[in-house]
Order: structure tokens, then C-alpha cells, then sequence
């Protein structure tokens, strides 16, 4: 099983260390005549499952050795050394870097030859992965950051990047949320909310913003504008684990909503590994939910038929082991049944500040949301 | 009205239906004729116990003004075939080629080129509707002293042969024969041409010597490849169970035995008088009973007994298939590449008719100078040094696909590729098992050429101008084990080049490697360590582990020796670019000059 | 061996290449049976003046056991074809029924369903094959008292009959011809069916009355849309730019006149004595010259001087074109529909060979409530009154596809549709146009049936077994033009309703549309207008736009009265379900009957 | 021609009145028994013209006439006025609301029928166009907004939503541009910044931040990660106009860099009517410039194959007669002569702050943009 839950990020000095580890496989295995090699944990499905009492995916034990005087792995040998060399340099001067710019920085031609090192931005990435999960380390403590695209508004106050951010002054449009949310790079100093609502899709989160849900209802708006990107999930977890802040979340009454609140909640398949830092297990589905449309008279004309991808993932949710809870399979399966899915938009078809005014403090009133 | 009713002579029909038997176009109809000529040719030569020795010329035919038009442009040719057969005897030859439906062929259970006695007096017939021209024709036979020449035309209306001229010459051949047609016709290259039919004619039968004279003028030899003929296929009798009940019926009648079970041991194959005794026992019909006099009922019980019986497959003497040797042996000469496999399957059964499949597969450019060499070439200058973008190695050109030859009965089959089942059985094998690169449902990629020959007394046609093999399932079944036996081969050829390939790239890869895994830690260790040393070991181990010798001696197996035990049979052209392997000497000397 | 030559009869030829003459497979053998037999009874009865009464009878063959398993099961059927013809001769019915190429109709120029002879005598010899049956045929001529019967079958090896049984019996019909074939096939419904082939020769014969007795023992009843027979094509003489040089040939020898010049205009059609005078001027030969005398070069010379010489197109009344009328009969009788509209072209000529193209098509459910009606209805009923969601409006369906049936002289061709020139004619006629769907190169959508036939002396096939017809630029031109002038006609039709669809959803939309617009003017002045007012002031407007009798008017002509004058020619089903326009009385009670 | 620059927001009557305007030519019609109409303006690439002087994209004056008593027009001239309906709403009580809101809001099912008002967005979307230009109005005036996807660091300050906000004090991360950015929405407090650095895409915005780029030259750094949204567009632009900054546009060398580029400056052929709000006439291409992988000495490997998509739309952008100057022409042509496109990660190769230390500072120092 993977190892506990660790909070406390690890200084570069330690990260450094680690990466520094792996050039010493190498010469020990040098010195003593034999094939270096590294043992890096499997990522795939089939090392990968759902733990029912933490109530989250998690990534089983199984290892793959990846030696050097292997034909066939000596390439990706010596990437996983480039990389390596490329993340130290990160932690030595303390910046951080997307992974396509590792990419390009590690790209070169190896001298005497026509080939490249790296060939496409997936080789170096895929390393990164497998430094990840070697190292036990996350991408964040690599200093590594993904795209920004969230925004936060609400009774928060954190330093970030050395500047003190009230987020119930930060106007309608709110603040970016930063890719990496670690302590040390942003450093919660004040919550006063009651909870978070997490919100798919930025056009809901704008309109709850005009219309200061967040200071009626003493809670905390987050989005990521469509699949929450990992700063975004990182800092509702940390919400929830140091503040005690219960997660809901809003999304649109289709698969791909359900599939967003999955992964806020157990973690994603792809990268099992995270979900003991990343997932929610608390987080619970305020809606929309396929009964609400009828619960709040939406009229058909304003849902959209499932196509058949949409029919084809729903089934593959019916099957997931954390969906097997009879509210679960009762929600997915009315969805099935009416055929429709509808968008958090549609319930501006009763008003334009329904969603403000009625729907939300009547789900947060009656406790009306899934587990 | 029903006083008009009248005879229709074959002639006429198929006059009028001239596509039926191969004469749709002007293109095809050029290409037809050569065929049915240089088909009868081979068989003539072949029966006679000859080595055939063919000559094909192909002219423009002069207009009206006296001129010849480009070959391209021209619309009108005079097709010329002469042979070193045993020639026909004069009282034969008018039927021969200006009567429809006569020929030596068609009562006979045997297998042969031609088989309807239809194809060369249609081609004359053919000549005749669109030119006018009688067909012109020297024959002589080795026991007379002068040759005989006709000029001949058909009475269609009487499917008879009308003779304009008709002379003792001198021929400067001990015999043989030589038809002359003039017929409207269209003259290409390139696919589906008289060139492509007579270069797989060629390979198809190393026995033979073709001279090509082309509308052009050129002249282009098929030397003989192999000093042998086939082996005579041998005449058999039906097959109990390839025989329809009319068909059935009609042999009952028109048997010249007496008994029931001599009827059934003597007309038919396979039929002991023991397992006759059976059959008639579960028709309910008395063994001995006069065969004449059965009624139709106890015919058709007979019949029906006769179907739920077991028998042995029929005789397979009546095949000659083209044999590995040979088929080898005609790809050697004619298509230059670095690896020649073939494989004659045991005879088969579908309906009743036996059939034999043949798969020859030749691959690699053959082009004096190996992949191999050029890889490590390649690799020990370090590449071209030009560092590619990205998106840029992709870029791999247009893939060459295999070639497929298809043969029934040694001849070659140009037209309806993709309706064959030879065909679909090439692109429903899985190349891919053999390291062949294969699109889905596609033919398999690469400098490859596939040869498929059926053999049988019956070749089932898709249609009527015998262009492609109808789908039976025995048939599909051989012609995918054949592929698969000369696959496996291949296979193992190509599996041993590219072990060697892989072996030379380890010896650069692992140097090359290390280079950067050595600056890398140290990098790593902040320049703390002996880089020098650390690449100094990691390139010994590699030295061990990649081994030089081992590394030679694997080169030296797939290069130099050429063949050893799993791969014998195959021909395998070494780094010198000679041939080792099972070949007859003819055809590598052929290849050798070539 | 060449001592082994020996003539092969023509019926041993077809008996192994039975393919050739459309007996493949069980399934087509059945069809091709059952056509050949009813070609020759139309064919048959026409010739004598008698409208054709034909009856098919379909019946599963009672296994050894004396079961008959059920149709889609069984494997042996008994095909019966009975007319009211003018009978045979007892003398002939030997040949016309168990001799191949034994034909009335052969050496004929003149547009007949069969040509060759070959049809039932196949038949008969693939029934004799497969089942070992003898083939029964039962044949009264008017003035004997009374029938033949006779059971033949085919010594294939000499192509000639051989007689079973002969005897007169009484028979209750005063002439006519019934043959019954014992053979193997293989009975299926739907596309390419006996169902739909007798279906489709029912339509393209109006004249003619089917009764076909199905496998499953249904009794379908074609009746006749038509009491006349179609005008008797005359036998012509070869047009001189449809012959080719070989033939040419032949005839100068064969013929019975004396000089080139009589050879020229008796032996031709369209040569006159001055046409005769230029062409031999043109050769050089002298006029007079006695024809058998001249020289290959000399005729050849003529020949040539006959291809750059005008002449008329060749006599077109050889030809019997179905008629607009009996094709809209035939339809009509048939196929329900709210429209129909039928063309012939006049006669055309391709290769010195007069044809002439007939198209109809058939257009709209015919259900009985015509669209418009529903349109109505569903507008004021104010549709079903389902909200429909997102996605869920652009679910129609799989688009229903045009059929498209093709004749042949009269003769349905159900195999080969998509290599047919008439079936490409259709794909290639943009029929946007005329206001009807259709994807780039497919089918137009609707439900419509287009029928094309093709009448000639000689219809080009593509393939033996007279499947499709080949792309002559002459014939796709007018098929094309064809389908042009029923496009037109049926555009105007579409076109008439679609304004009437239009004016009536005008009524409806603008009303539906004020409610809206008045109610968002009044939010938008924030109620400060009156709502009720400015409606009815809309409500007005459009009243008058829109205009009550105008689109009452509208309504009428589309629907009520039918054809005028823009319409001419066609036939339109009005809202009452009657048939308005011209069309024979016993096709428009046959189809009030149905 | 197009009205004149007009800077001045119109206030929510204004806007309300304009949209009322619309039910008085059907009153008016109506009253006199006549078919009301509207004229619209054309939006086609056939009512649009390069001004060579005011050097941005306009929109001509061809109107066409939208009736109601027209079989063909009948729906969209009801839709027409839904649209305007629901657009008074927003006026009347002052708050934003998305595209897809507005679809819903005024789809519903006609009475007596099965036939819905609306059975796309597009077709709401169009109306809304429809009514930008026939009323000259933009669409922040409308008070609708487009998705929020930028960033802003740097010396200024501005109120947005009643807070007061200093983009100096914005963390690593920044803050989030709002969609609508109007004087009101929007109040731009103090700007000491020398100029704006409009930057493609967020990861170089983010490397920028982290190094605090905008403190040592003194600039803002606007983001919009990608195509910039219309909020950023216009804050750029309000910059320029009202304080007088130059702006730098930073892409990516390939032909959708030019594109973003030219947008920026010229405005886009689609919103023609809106290039006297948007457009940027005198922003300068600051880079990625085809020369510049030379001058920086990048290697070909980390240069990406122009695919037949590129190539055809780097000869199209050619024709455009706001790339007819000489030195575009050389610039694009280059582009097409070495056959690559260059990503600006790609100048990690040489450093992970190459952007920052050298290339940056070079080209600002030396001036070395194309106009």
C-alpha cells in the first residue's frame, strides 16, 4: 500500500537529495561492474485500485526495473537521468518550470549521432511521472507547475509569493489560483468561511461572485473553469484538512460532471499515486443532479439529449467501485432513463439568478446533495 | 412464326458476345490473344516433352497509306507467336484455330492451360470481325519435310473453318508452329500489359524461353531458368464426390460397362468394389443389377448413397505443380532481391477436383549492397549530424506495398486481382507475425513479390474470361498455409538481420549513451565526481555485456554463410552479393549476368 | 495427340460454364428460370396479337421421403410458367426447349426480350444437371383440338434433344405453352427476388396479367393497366455505321445482290443511290462492279469511305417504347403514390444501333391522406404539444432512398444496379434541382420509385448475363435528358405544394409569432402598452399578408383540381384520393380497387 | 463608415432605451398597418475594410432589412425581440450573465405548438451580434460577458467590484481579468508602469511573475492564456488609450502567433464592429520572431515541422493588407523558407530564464519589434 499521508511539503534540500540518489545507483553500480538499474513503481490500471476505507484510488506495489545496458531501456535510462539533472536545477535556484519547457531544456542532439534525446514533449513527461512516483514526490515539491486557469474569491486570506491576499477583496472576477498552493509558496493565514463550493464550470462561478453568494452564505467560491486543474484541488483539500471546511461541488448533470466530482473525491486513475494528497474523500456532489430538473420544473426543451459517448460513459460509471452507493446508481441511472442532461445555464431558463437565490440555498438547506 | 426458329451457330454468339470470352476492350483484346497463344505454346511444347522455346512479336499494322503509327497512338497491331512444338498436322490445323469449341482438352480430366478449345480460334474470329484479316498459320510436324502454311477464316454462320490459302514452304525450323492475327487492339505498359503477362509468364515457367519483341522494337529475353520439364500430368476420372446428380445420370447412360458396381469401380476414382458394395447396399439397389436398366429413382437413391460416403481424395498425378526449385529458380532470374523462399503444398481437394497450391515470395531490393552494411556504415559516420525538428522524422515518404503474382495453371492472371482469393488470402494473413509491416486489411509493406500458383484439372473462375479464383474454402485454406510456410521463413531471415542490425546498434547506442548518462551525474553529484572514470567503467561493462565476438558472430550468420539449417530451402543473397542456397545452376548463372 | 482433337458441343461448353448464362448460384438460378420462361411467353404472345395471361407457380420439390421442407429451407424447387400464347409446333418444341442456340429471334435485327436462343434451353439443361429431371412442356396451337406433352432433356454431348415422353392430352386452354423445371435453388424475398422481379415486369407490361403462385402458396395477381399490346417492332436492316469492318466483309460475300452499288442500298438501311455513288467515288471502285468480285482492299477501301459518309439515323420502328401512358399504368397499378409523370424520348442511335430511353417515376406515400392534409391537421392541432430537448429534433431517422427499377426491353435487370449507365444516370442528375434531397452521389430521398427502360435492337450489357447496361455517352445522354423532363415536371408538382405547405404555415406561424412578439414588446415597454391592442393590430396585418382566399386558392390547385396546364401529361392523386389526369380506365380502376 | 471612437460607456438607461426602441417600431408599425422591420448591418466579410489610416479593421455600411411578416424572417425577428427582452433585464437590474444563460433564458415552447424559440445557442448568439450592430452597442454594455481566462501583474491599481486592488501585491499567480472591464466594472486607480507585455500564453507569464520581470523593467504583464479574451483586449487597450503605455505582444513563432498578433492590433474580421473599442493599432510584435532562433542560436531540434495547415495559413496571413510592410513579408516568408515553427518554452533550451535574463531585456533594449 502506498505510504501515509504526508502534509509536510520537503524542502529543496531534500528533494535535491533524492534526485542526487539516483546518479548514485549509477556509479556505486559502476564501480562494482554491473548493470545500474532503477525500480519504478507500475502506473497503469492494473496497479491501481480503490481503497474502501480511505475511500480512495491508490497504487499498488508493483515495480518495473529500468536497467541501462538494456537495448530496450537504455534510452529511457539515460532521460530519466537527463530529467533528473533538469529538476535539480530547480530546487538548486529555487524557480519553477512547466513540463514543456523541461521538454526543450533537456532536448538536445547526442553528440555523433542524429538523434535526439527527447523526440516529443510525452517522453520527458512520461520521466517526470516516474520520478514522481520513485521519489514520492510530488510535482509541486519538483517545483513543476500545470496551467493556472482557477479562481478564488471568498474569506480567505493567504501569502503568496510574499504578497497578503484578502479574497473578499478581489473584486467580481476574484484571484488566479496559482498552479502550486504548498505551503511555502502560498500560506494560509486566515479562513473564516463555513465551507467551500467548488464550481465546474466559470460561468457559475462569475455569477455567484456578482451576486456575493460567498458573502451571504460565509463560504469560500473555487473554480476551475471545466476539470479543476491540480492547484485548484490541492487548496480545497487543504481547506478541508487544516480548516475542517466541508467541499461541494457543483457541476453540469452529465457524465463528464459526475466524472469531475469523481476525481475531486477519489482521485484519478491516472495518477493514483496523488490521490493521498489530492483527494477529497469527504467532498460531496451538491448537484446538478438528474432529479432536479424536475424538482425545480426545468422544462425538456432545455436539456440536451445524451449522445452516445455520453450513454457509453455513464454505463462506465455504473461500474466504478466508489459509485456503487444505491443513491449513486439511482442518480446515473435516472439520467440514463430520462435520456437528457442538463447544464447549470439551464437554470436560467427560470431565472437569471436562480441558481443564487433558490436553487443553491434550497440543496445547502435541505442537505439535498450525494455522497 | 414459330417457322423462323433456327440454329444458332456458336460462332455467331459468341461473335456477338465477344466479352465473354476476354474481348471487351481493345486493350484486353491484344493482351487475350498473346495469352491464348503463348498458353497453347507452353501446353503444346509441354505434352511433346520439348522445352518450349517462344517467340512474341508484337507490330504496329500499317494503315491504309502504308504508314505505322507511334505504338501508343496505334489502334490497329499484328500479333505474331511461334513455337518450337511438335506442330499440328496439316488435317488439323483449319479446326485448330478458325473453329470454335474444338480442342484436345475439354474431355479430359487433366490439368492444362487452356481448356475450351475456345481461346485461339477466338482470337482469330476476333481479328477477323475487326480487321478483316484472315488468321495466317505455319505448322510443321518433325516427320515431314516442309512445313504447311494456311491463311484461314471462320464461317461464322457455320462455325467452319474457311481456308484462303493453303502451301507447302520451307520453314527453317525441325518443327513448330507460327499464328499470325491482325486485330484491333490498344498497346500499353505498365500494369495489366502484355509485358507484365509475359515476364509472369516467364517466372512461371523457368522451363521456357521467351523472346519479347515489342511494339517498340525492343527485344527482351526470358532466359530458361531450369533445364527440366514438369513433370506430365497424368488423366484421371471423376471423383465420386465432385459429380452432380444430371451429370450423374448422364454417365449411367452413357457408360460402357454393364453392372451397377462395375459402373461405379470403373467410371469413377476412389471407388473399391468393396465400398461400390456398400453404396449399393444403402441404396437398396443390387450390385449386379444391368446399370442401364436402373430407373431414374434408383439412380438418384444411388446418388444419394454415393453422398453420404466416404472416399478417398482423388489421385494427384493429373497435377504438375511448378515445384520449389523451379518457382525459385523463376524468381531468381527475373526479380532481383536478397531473400527467395517457395513451397509446394500436398495436393488437395475441393468438389471432387484435386488442386495443388504454390507460394514463392522474394524480398529486399537485391541491389548489391545489404541494409546491413548501410546500417552500420550509417552508424560508425555518426548520421548525417543533421539535427531533426520535431515532426520531421516522421516524414517516411510513401510505403511500397508487395506485389502479388497470381498463377492458375501456370498462367498468369492480370485482370479481377482484388476479387481473387489468392489475393484476399494475402491480405487476410497477419504479416505482421513474420516482422512485415501490414496496414489493416492492406497488403503487407515493403520490396516484396508474391508468387501464388493453383494447380488443378478444374480452376473454379469467378467468371467467364478466368480472371480470378472463386473463394472455396479449401482453396483459401492452402493458399493461407503456403503463405504462412514461406512466411515463417521469411520470418526467420528477417528476424536474424534485424538481430544483427540490433547488435550493431547496441555497440554504438550503449558508447553514445554513456556519454550522457556520465555528465549527468556528475552533474548531478555538482561536479563532485570522476566523470572520466565513471564513463570508463560503464563502457567496460558494456564491453562485457554486448560482447564483440558474439556481436561478429551473429553478423557473420545472417551475412556471410548465408543459410544454415532453419532457413534451408531458401535462397539468400550474401554481403558479395552472390545467391547461397538450393538453386539450379542455370538459373544462377541467368542472375548472375543479369 | 493431336488425334486427340475433337469437337465439344456448346451445351457441354455452358453445362461447366454455367455462370455465363446466369446460374451462379441456387438463389440466381431460380430467378434466371423463371425470367428466361416469362420473357419467352411475353415475347410469345406479342408476336401473335394476344394479350398476355401468364401464370408462375413456385413450388417446393417433395424430398426422397415425399416432405417438402419449407421454402426459406429447401433446396429443390418446381418452376412452372404457363401462357396464353400462340403455342409451338410440336416439331419444334424439341429444339426451343432442350437444344442450346436454337432461336427465333437471333439473327434478327429487331428489339425482343430474349436474343439468343439460350434462355429456357439453359434452364432446362441447369434443371436436368442439377436434379437429373427432365424438363415437361405442355404446348396447344389454336388450330389443333388438342395439346402436346412432351418431357425432354439435353444430350448435351450432342446438343440435341432427347424426347422421354410424347403425347397428345386434353387441356383446358384454347393455345397457350406451359413448362415445368424440376432444378436446385434457392427462394428468398426482398431485393433481387422472384417477388420483385415478376413485381417489376408487371409494371414495365401493363398489358400483361400475372398470376404468381408463391413457394409459400400466396396467390399475387398482377392485373392489366392496359388493354392494347404495344405497337409490333419491325426487323431493319443494318445501319452501315453500326458494322465493323469483319462483318462488312462477310456480308459482301454472303450477299445475294450483284452490284456494289445494290449491295450498298439493299443490304443497308439509309443508303440511298446517291449516297451508294459518293461513298463507292470516294473508294474508287466503280458502282457497278459485281460485289463478289472486288478485291479485300478494294471492300476495305469502302468500308472506309462508309465511316466519313453522313447518314440518316437508322429506322426507329424497330423499336416498341412502353408509352407514357402504359407506363404510368403500369405504375399506377402498382406503385402507390400522389404523383406520376412518364417520358419517351424519341429514338436515338449509338454505334448504328436505334434505341430510345423511357423514364417515370412515381412520387409521394400515396397513403390515401395526403401530406398537405396532415400539415394542416398537425399545425392546427398545434403539434403533439412534446417540448423537445437539445439534439433531440435532428433525430429523423435513416433518409428513405429512391428505388430505381431498370428494364431492359421490357425485361427487368434486378443484379448489377450500381455498374449499371441508367443507375449512374440517377446518381449523376442533380436532383436539388428539382426541389428533392440528396447527398453528393447517392440516391435522391423521398419516397419515390424511378423506372428507365431501355428499348433496343441490341442493349449494350456489361456482362454475360445481361445485368447492366454499359455507358454509351449516347444512351447516358438521354437517360440523363429523360430524367430531366420527369425532374421538371416533378419539380412543378413539388414546388405547387410546397408554396401550399408554405401559405399554410404562414397562417399558422404568424399568429403563433404575434403572441410572442406583442408579449415581448409589452415587457420591454414595461407594461406601460396595451397588449390586446397591438396583437389584434398584428393579428390584421397579417390576416391581410397572408391573405385568407389567396392561400385557400393556393390550397385548391395544389390539391383539388390536380393537373393543369403546367402539369400536363401528369398524374396527380387530389385530397380525395382520386387519380386526376390522363391514364388508361382499366389502370385507374385497378388502382381504386387496390 | 464606422462612428467615430467613442470611450464613454453608456450608462444602463441608455442601453435600456436603445433596446426599447425596438418594441416601438413594432408599435409604430403596427398602429399605422404596416410590416415593422429592422435594419440590421451586414456582418460578412463582404461589409469589411482595412483602414489604412486608422490602421484597424471596419465594417462598411450595408444593412439589410429584417421583416416580420416574411415567411423566411418571421422566427428571427421574434427571436429578436426575446433577446432584447431579456437584455433589459440585465440593464434594468444591473448584473452580468453569459451567452449560454441568455439561450436558455428566452427558450421556451411556443404555445400551441411543439416549436421552440430558441434550438440553439447559436441562434441567440447571432441576435445578440445582430444587436451590437444594429444598436451600436458593445457587448459589455449589454452587460454580457465572455469566459475569464486572464491574468494582470505589475504597477497598477485598480477598484473592480467595489475592492481596491494592486496587482504589485497579487502573489506569484496574479490577478484574475475580469470579462468586462469598463470604466464602472473596472476603475483604473494608478498606473506607474512604462509599458504593458501582452504574453501569449500563461506559462511564460508565469516565469515572468516568478522572477517579478514586471518590477525590474517596470511594466504590466497581461495574460490570456492564448487567444486573449475580449477583458484582456480591452484592459490593454484601455491602457494604452488612457495612460498612454505602449504594448508588447509576446507569441509563439508560428502562424497562429501572427494571427493573435494581428487581432490584437487590427482587430478580428468576425467582431469588425468592434475594433474601434479593441484594437491596438500601435502594439508592437515584440516576438517569437522567425530570425530569433538564429539570433539566440536555438537549435533546429527544439524547431517543430510546419505542418500543410501552417503553410497554408502563413500564405494567407501574407495577403493580408495589414501585412504588406516589408519587413512582415520577410518575417513570414522566413518562417516559411526554414520550414519550423518555434514555441517561446522552447527558450528554456538554452535556460530555464533565458526569457527573462536575456531575451527580454535584448529586445526591449534594442528596439528589435516589427509594427
Amino acid at each position: 500500500m502506498a505510504t501515509a499521508t504526508r502534509t509536510r511539503r520537503k524542502t529543496n534540500r531534500e528533494v535535491a537529495r533524492l534526485l542526487e540518489g539516483l546518479a548514485d545507483i549509477v556509479i556505486e553500480a559502476a564501480r562494482k561492474g554491473e548493470d545500474p538499474y532503477f525500480e519504478i513503481p507500475v502506473r497503469a490500471l492494473s496497479n491501481v485500485s480503490f481503497n474502501k476505507k480511505r475511500r480512495i484510488i491508490e497504487m499498488g506495489e508493483n515495480k518495473t526495473q529500468r536497467s541501462f545496458f538494456n537495448l530496450g531501456m537504455a534510452r529511457k535510462f539515460m532521460q530519466t537521468l537527463l530529467v533528473a539533472d533538469a529538476l535539480k536545477v530547480l530546487q538548486r535556484e529555487n524557480f519553477t518550470t512547466s513540463l514543456r519547457e523541461i521538454y526543450y531544456r533537456t532536448k538536445h542532439t547526442i553528440a555523433g549521432t542524429n538523434e535526439n534525446t527527447f523526440d516529443e514533449q510525452s517522453e520527458s513527461d512520461t520521466i517526470i511521472e516516474d520520478l514522481e512516483v520513485t521519489l514520492s514526490l510530488l510535482r509541486e515539491e519538483l517545483n513543476v507547475r500545470a496551467a493556472e486557469s482557477g479562481s478564488i474569491v471568498g474569506p480567505i486570506v493567504f501569502v503568496e509569493g510574499g504578497d497578503r491576499i484578502d479574497c473578499t477583496r478581489q473584486g467580481k472576477a476574484g484571484k488566479t489560483v496559482p498552479s502550486i498552493v504548498e505551503p511555502g509558496e502560498l500560506d494560509i493565514k486566515k479562513v473564516t468561511a463555513d465551507f467551500v463550493l467548488l464550481v465546474e464550470k466559470g460561468t457559475q462561478f462569475n455569477r455567484l461572485s456578482e451576486d456575493k453568494f460567498w458573502k451571504k452564505h460565509n463560504c469560500i467560491l473555487l473554480t476551475g473553469n471545466g476539470q479543476p486543474p491540480r492547484g485548484v484541488r490541492r487548496l480545497a483539500r487543504r481547506l478541508h484538512d487544516e480548516f475542517g471546511l466541508p467541499v461541494y461541488v457543483l457541476v453540469d448533470n452529465d457524465p463528464w460532471g459526475y466524472y469531475i466530482y469523481s476525481v475531486v473525491k477519489q482521485g484519478s486513475i491516472n495518477l493514483a499515486f496523488e490521490s493521498q494528497r489530492m483527494a477529497i474523500p469527504d467532498a460531496k456532489f451538491l448537484g446538478l443532479s438528474s432529479f432536479d430538473p424536475e424538482k425545480h420544473g426545468l422544462p425538456r426543451n432545455v436539456g440536451i439529449k445524451l449522445t452516445p459517448s455520453d450513454i457509453r460513459r455513464a454505463k462506465e460509471l455504473l461500474r466504478y467501485p466508489w459509485f456503487q452507493k444505491k443513491q449513486w446508481q439511482k442518480e446515473i441511472r435516472h439520467m440514463l432513463e430520462t435520456g437528457l442532461k442538463y447544464e447549470l445555464d439551464a437554470l436560467a431558463n427560470k431565472d437569471f439568478r436562480y441558481l443564487t437565490t433558490d436553487y443553491l440555498p434550497k440543496k445547502l438547506k435541505e442537505q439535498d446533495w450525494i455522497d | 412464326m414459330a417457322a423462323q426458329h433456327r440454329e444458332i451457330s456458336v460462332s455467331e454468339f459468341f461473335a456477338k458476345n465477344r466479352h465473354l470470352l476476354g474481348f471487351d476492350s481493345p486493350r484486353k483484346a491484344l493482351l487475350t490473344t498473346v495469352k491464348e497463344a503463348v498458353d497453347n505454346s507452353l501446353d503444346a511444347c509441354e505434352e511433346a516433352g520439348i522445352l518450349p522455346d517462344i517467340t512474341v512479336k508484337i507490330e504496329v499494322a500499317p494503315g491504309p497509306d502504308g504508314t505505322r503509327p507511334a505504338p501508343s497512338q496505334a489502334d490497329r497491331f499484328i500479333v505474331m507467336v511461334r513455337d518450337n512444338g511438335p506442330g499440328i498436322p496439316a488435317s488439323k490445323i483449319g479446326n485448330v484455330f478458325a473453329k470454335l469449341l474444338y480442342g484436345s482438352k475439354f474431355h479430359r480430366l487433366k490439368m492444362s492451360r487452356g481448356q475450351q478449345g475456345i481461346g485461339i480460334s477466338a482470337a482469330a474470329m476476333y481479328g477477323q470481325i475487326t480487321t478483316g484479316r484472315p488468321c495466317r498459320v505455319i505448322s510443321k510436324v518433325a516427320d515431314e519435310p516442309r512445313a504447311h502454311l494456311f491463311e484461314l477464316s471462320i464461317d461464322t454462320a457455320k462455325n467452319q473453318p474457311v481456308v484462303h490459302e493453303k502451301q507447302q514452304i520451307d520453314w527453317d525450323q525441325p518443327h513448330g508452329t507460327e499464328v499470325v492475327i491482325e486485330l484491333v487492339g490498344r498497346y500499353m505498359r505498365g500494369r495489366q500489359s502484355v509485358d507484365e503477362y509475359l515476364e509472369y509468364t516467364a517466372i512461371a515457367n523457368p522451363h521456357a524461353r521467351i523472346v519479347y519483341v515489342t511494339p517498340t522494337g525492343e527485344t527482351r529475353e526470358f532466359p530458361r531458368g531450369v533445364e527440366e520439364l514438369p513433370a506430365p500430368p497424368r488423366e484421371i476420372k471423376p471423383h465420386p464426390l465432385g459429380i452432380e446428380l444430371g451429370m450423374f445420370l448422364k454417365m449411367a447412360r452413357d457408360t460402357s460397362t454393364r453392372t451397377v458396381s462395375s459402373f461405379l469401380t470403373n467410371d469413377f476414382c476412389r471407388v473399391s468394389s468393396r465400398l461400390a458394395a456398400q453404396i449399393c447396399e444403402k441404396a437398396g439397389v443390387n450390385p449386379n443389377a444391368r446399370i442401364r436398366k436402373l430407373k431414374n429413382e434408383q439412380l438418384e437413391s444411388l446418388y444419394r448413397a454415393i453422398q453420404s460416403t466416404k472416399f478417398m481424395a482423388p489421385p494427384t498425378d493429373c497435377l504438375s505443380p511448378i515445384g520449389e526449385e523451379a518457382l525459385k529458380a523463376g524468381l531468381v532470374k527475373t526479380v532481383p532481391a536478397d531473400f527467395y523462399v517457395a513451397t509446394t503444398r500436398p495436393p488437395a481437394v475441393y468438389r471432387g477436383n484435386p488442386f495443388q497450391i504454390e507460394v514463392a515470395i522474394a524480398y529486399g531490393t537485391g541491389d548489391g549492397k545489404s541494409s546491413l552494411q548501410r546500417v552500420a556504415e550509417e552508424l560508425e559516420s555518426g548520421g548525417n549530424g543533421e539535427a531533426k525538428a520535431e515532426g520531421e522524422h516522421k516524414d517516411d515518404g510513401p510505403t511500397e506495398l508487395a506485389r502479388v503474382i497470381r498463377l492458375a495453371n501456370r498462367v498468369p492472371l492480370v485482370y479481377q486481382q482484388s476479387a481473387c482469393a489468392t489475393f484476399k488470402a494475402v491480405l487476410h494473413t497477419n504479416w505482421r507475425n513474420y516482422g512485415i509491416a501490414q496496414s489493416k486489411g492492406a497488403l503487407p509493406q515493403g520490396p516484396m513479390t508474391i508468387l501464388i500458383h493453383m494447380a488443378s484439372v478444374w480452376v473454379p473462375f469467378t467468371n467467364e474470361a478466368k480472371e480470378a479464383i472463386a473463394e472455396y474454402d479449401e482453396i483459401v485454406r492452402e493458399v493461407r498455409r503456403a503463405l504462412q510456410e514461406c512466411g515463417r521463413k521469411l520470418a526467420v531471415w528477417i528476424r536474424k538481420r534485424q538481430q544483427a542490425k540490433n547488435e550493431l546498434q547496441r555497440r554504438f547506442t550503449f558508447a553514445r549513451y554513456i556519454e550522457e548518462v556520465a555528465a549527468a551525474c556528475c552533474r548531478l553529484k555538482d561536479g563532485r565526481i570522476n566523470q572520466e572514470r565513471l564513463k570508463r567503467q560503464l563502457l567496460q561493462i558494456a564491453e562485457r555485456i554486448t560482447g564483440g565476438e558474439e556481436t561478429d558472430r551473429i553478423l557473420n550468420r545472417a551475412t556471410k554463410t548465408g543459410v544454415d539449417e532453419d532457413l534451408a530451402g531458401a535462397v539468400v543473397r550474401t554481403d558479395d552479393g552472390e545467391l547461397a542456397g538450393d538453386l539450379p545452376e542455370l538459373a544462377r548463372q541467368v542472375a548472375a549476368k543479369a
